[in-house]
């Protein structure tokens, strides 16, 4: 039991409890959406559904964003701490994206009629959701640990600053001709119970971020000196 | 500056010239090209598709593909007998390495490109014409962009297992868009639209080039440099 | 100090070798000489540590202090599809030579490969590849040369020119390190001798006028 | 003749454990499959094209750039420390390290196509249904042929002696029936039509198998024995 | 006879090793050494002339008589990727050994490798790489044994290791060709020596008593 194991256990056990209150957190918020937000009137209860929807979106973006500033944290100070949390952040975002993706074509198919449009927002997170997924089997492709940092900081920070261009090809793609007669994902303003509804769902999510990336780092952090221990025989 | 590019065209050079001795990047590179547009053009039910119609997505498929697979190889040369180490060795700044691979790979997808497109042509007899010029230019841009990000990319990926698979995988997010601007700006080409409805694409095809060129020199010393 | 990974391969070992001298390295497979090499070149960053050319330190940043290091590896750092003096030339723009023809032809006539000068390294022995490779090393005329077993693959006559080589090295101040397993290769040159085992130095300082004597030495420092 | 399998397999086996030991292999097929397809989706004018007169060529493009890919490493890595030497010097007859190193292409190729069929299905919303057992089967015919043609390809690349001669282009038409006629059986099958409309093409690539199987291994020992 | 090209490399070069014999052959670079092995080992086939192992011809369609010889070349035949055992047990099924696993482990342990037996080869250095080369050669316990420079990066006592396991084989009737630039290392052990310049027999016999003589012999013979 070197100091750094406690330490890194210590973490975990930290990341425990922050998942375990978000997970309370979204169950309380979904309560609070099921019962005590009026039910939307053009798409019924359907639009329930949206209570996770756009907070796991919300999520996996933040993610995603906290992996390109962390990568350039990384490439500046080589400090292998950063490399796993941005490794940690990348797997909670792609989670987090998952439930947008399967949420996000379930309401689709009852509100728009059809699983998936080329919708711009929808078409950027598919690309991002592709781009980490990317990150990951690249990490695992490699096996020296510095090289592993030093890759996928590179990644993420060039993921960070294809988001834009991405966004404004699929924008001018999409402008081309008219857009689907069906409705696409746009805030109508919306109720008061449904907006406090959503700003406390999305909070709700925030703190499982944050709780599921301490909780992973910690893991890694594990890992990483169990590999260690082994490699020293 | 001059330095700096005297080292970019040495590198280039030594990679252009391997490249001759035993061309295995570029012939297979050259043989799917040819591939994808023989399977499009027999494909095609003429009855339901025009071939202009298909024409643009099919030239920038083949073109990006055959991109993909020229680039798979661009430093494995740097592998044999740890070549790679030799440059790091000497007194060259890594962004001067970057350029000069950026540049060999440029010439290679060029040559990938330059054999496709008569092929294209012949197939899909489309009369580019006057739209020649422009269809060039845009090419042009297109290509930096993507073979900017790819040079950086085969870098790291030579260093990993599964490499052949890893490439397209990290790359094909960021091929999109060039590839959508290309495709749109080949078709207004291909239909003779006026200069205006392209403009849009073109700013963004530049801005790409410019960023991403950009981006890859400051971050290329991370993934050669221990 | 240097690690891979978990594996710390080399600890606390300082060296310094100053102009006209050279240290003959030994120790058994694995002891850590190459990786030492590789961070003297640079080529490895140390887990801590750092290594200084004349009190400048090698970073990434600024390559001009690299001008000043030749390494000659396991190796060859060379394209098997170029010829030898393709091999050359390149390594010659790569220092940005200002005649690369000339310091080429020079090289390949230092190790005496100029008749093979056009054969693709592909086609070489292993014996005039090594010489390739020590063409490469020399060819831009660093202050410090590195050489791991320079000596693998040379048959006795161009071990003996390169030994002349290496004294005239010496002779014109350049500070060498020399990796071996047979430390009679290079005793009469070697100014200092120092033995690695286990990442550690288990021996450094002047060479002993007796090599015999040393041998034991060595033989029960490193096995006991 | 179980020597004989037994070789091939072992050798099919390191190429496997070689290439697609990397936990994530599977993971980057089914990325590589699936952003090949958006690709594609984008590079189409959608205002020009609908996506189900595409799919046949879609398909098989894909899985030939995935077979490609395969093929471009396969005797790569038999090129580092001379390993192939050190196959060649032990008993295996040189049919069985051909037929090995094609189960492994086949191995890699099945992979790829597996995950990108669904995929396909996904983004094309083409609705395969009865059509699908024969999809299968026409993409096991196709990839046999084209990939046992593509194994002797990617050897000869890597022996350079014989890229210095351009002899892998003379096989580019070798590789072209099975695809074509794949694209050709799957548009029909896609469509709907009779199954006797395309016996003409199955025989093609059942006898293209058979005759291109065996004269690879005729003549396999020519391309890799001094 | 074996040309390359114009580049005729071996001319007229016999040679007959009977079992419990162990030819070691010098001669200086580029001499055509690595070549003759290769002719010996089947990998090339001579331009003129055959190769026959008890009688039987060496031909590329029959690949029984391979199973008699075994070659330490310039390059190890390691795949980076995989650990030295996962190489050797990729070997072992090439031969067709009954219990690969077993014929890794006692491999390994003859090499004195077994600790490192699950490192990546990429990882291992130049003498353990060596090591690994060794076993992989020797695995299938070849009864024609073809060494190119085996000492290359082999450390004192694994050296020594070597050498009584090169004894063992010649107690048990291998037959061995080892090629060197150093005759001394393997001098106590050689029954035949032969010299090989511009790829002709420039002496060839039973080994002579005296080192120091055939040192100058030799000398007198390449140089002189
Ligand atoms: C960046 C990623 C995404 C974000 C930030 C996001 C966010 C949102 C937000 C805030 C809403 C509520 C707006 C409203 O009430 O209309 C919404 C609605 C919706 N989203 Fe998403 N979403 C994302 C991706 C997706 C994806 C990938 C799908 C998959 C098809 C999807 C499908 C939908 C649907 C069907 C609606 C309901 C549209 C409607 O209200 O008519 N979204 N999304
Ligand atoms: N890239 C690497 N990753 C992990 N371990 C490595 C790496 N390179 C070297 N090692 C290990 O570091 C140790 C020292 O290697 P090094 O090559 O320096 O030894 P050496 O003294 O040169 O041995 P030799 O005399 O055999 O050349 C060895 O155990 C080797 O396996
Ligand atoms: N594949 C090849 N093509 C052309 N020439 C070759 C080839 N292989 C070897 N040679 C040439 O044949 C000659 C003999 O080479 P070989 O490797 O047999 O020499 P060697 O005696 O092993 O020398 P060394 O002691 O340096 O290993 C050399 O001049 C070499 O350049
Ligand atoms: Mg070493
Ligand atoms: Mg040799």
């Amino acid at each position: 039991m070197t100091p750094e194991i406690l330490a890194a256990t210590r973490i975990v056990r930290r990341g425990q409890v922050l998942t375990v209150l978000g997970l309370l957190a979204a169950a309380a918020v979904y309560v609070i959406a099921l019962f005590y937000t009026p039910v939307e009137v053009r798409q019924g209860l359907a639009q329930k559904i949206f209570y996770v929807h756009a907070p796991a979106a919300w999520g996996a973006l933040v993610a995603f964003a906290v992996v390109g500033i962390v990568s350039i944290l990384y490439l500046w100070l080589h400090d292998e701490r950063l490399d796993l949390f941005a490794a940690s952040s990348a797997e909670v975002g792609i989670a987090f994206s998952l439930v947008m993706l399967t949420t996000g074509p379930i309401w689709g198919k009852t509100v728009w009629g059809t699983w998936w449009t080329w919708d711009a927002r929808l078409t950027l997170t598919l690309f991002l959701f592709f781009l980490f997924v990317g990150y990951l089997a690249l990490r695992a492709a490699v096996q020296d640990r510095g090289e592993r940092a030093r890759f996928s900081a590179v990644v993420g920070i060039m993921g960070l600053v294809l988001v834009p261009f991405i966004h404004l090809s699929v924008y001018l793609f999409r402008t081309l001709h008219p857009q689907p007669v069906l409705l696409k994902p746009s805030a109508p303003s919306m109720p008061p119970e449904m907006l406090r509804a959503l700003l406390s769902g999305m909070a709700a999510f925030t703190l499982l971020y944050i709780g599921f990336v301490v909780l992973r780092y910690g893991l890694a952090r594990l890992d990483n000196l169990r590999e260690g221990a082994g490699d020293a025989l | 500056m001059a330095e700096f590019l005297r080292l970019a065209l040495a590198i280039a050079g030594k990679d252009i010239r391997l490249e001759l001795r035993s061309r295995t990047a570029l012939l297979s590179a050259i043989v799917f090209s040819a591939l994808v547009l023989v399977v499009f053009n027999f494909a095609r039910d003429p009855t339901a598709l025009a071939a202009v119609d298909l024409a643009p997505s099919v030239l920038w498929v083949t073109f990006a593909f055959g991109a993909v697979i020229a680039l798979n190889r661009a430093f494995y040369v740097e592998r044999e007998n740890a070549a790679l180490d030799g440059i790091l060795l000497a007194p060259v700044p890594r962004s001067a390495l970057y350029v000069g691979k950026l540049l060999a790979n440029l010439a290679f997808v060029g040559v990938v490109e330059a054999v496709a497109l008569p092929l294209f042509v012949l197939f899909f007899n489309v009369s580019l014409g006057h739209a020649l010029p422009g269809i060039l230019g845009v090419t042009a841009l297109a290509t930096i962009g993507f073979v900017a990000v790819g040079t950086i990319f085969s870098a790291m990926v030579v260093r990993t297992r599964f490499a052949e698979l890893m490439l397209p995988v990290l790359l094909l997010p960021f091929m999109v868009p060039p590839l959508v601007g290309a495709v749109q700006v080949t078709a207004k080409l291909l239909a003779g639209r006026p200069l205006s409805e392209m403009v849009g694409w073109l700013r963004l095809l530049t801005l790409y080039d410019i960023g991403f060129v950009t981006l890859c020199i400051l971050v290329f010393p991370a993934v050669v440099d221990e | 100090m240097r690690a891979f990974g978990a594996l710390q391969v080399l600890r606390g070992v300082d060296l310094d070798v100053g102009p006209g001298e050279l240290l003959a390295v030994a120790g058994p497979n694995g002891a850590g000489k190459t990786t030492l090499l590789r961070l003297l070149a640079g080529l490895m960053r140390p887990s801590s540590g750092e290594v200084r050319i004349r009190g400048q330190r090698l970073t990434r940043d600024d390559p001009a202090p690299r001008r000043a290091i030749g390494l000659l590896s396991h190796h060859t750092f060379l394209y098997d599809d170029l010829t030898a003096a393709e091999n050359l030339q390149f390594t010659a723009r790569l220092y940005g030579l200002p005649d690369a023809a000339a310091a080429t032809r020079d090289a390949l006539e230092e190790v005496g490969l100029s008749a093979r000068a056009n054969t693709p390294v592909r086609h070489l022995s292993r014996g005039l590849l090594q010489r390739a490779a020590i063409a490469r090393a020399l060819l831009h005329q660093p202050d410090i040369l590195l050489l791991d077993e320079p000596f693998t693959g040379l048959d006795a006559p161009s071990a003996d020119r390169f030994r002349s080589l290496l004294a005239s090295q010496l002779a014109r101040g350049r500070a060498l390190v020399l990796v071996s397993h047979h430390l009679a290769e290079a005793w009469e040159l070697a100014t200092h001798v120092a033995v690695l085992t286990g990442g550690r130095w288990a021996l450094e300082g002047r060479r002993p006028a007796d090599l015999t004597a040393f041998h034991a030495r060595y033989a029960e420092l490193v096995h006991g």
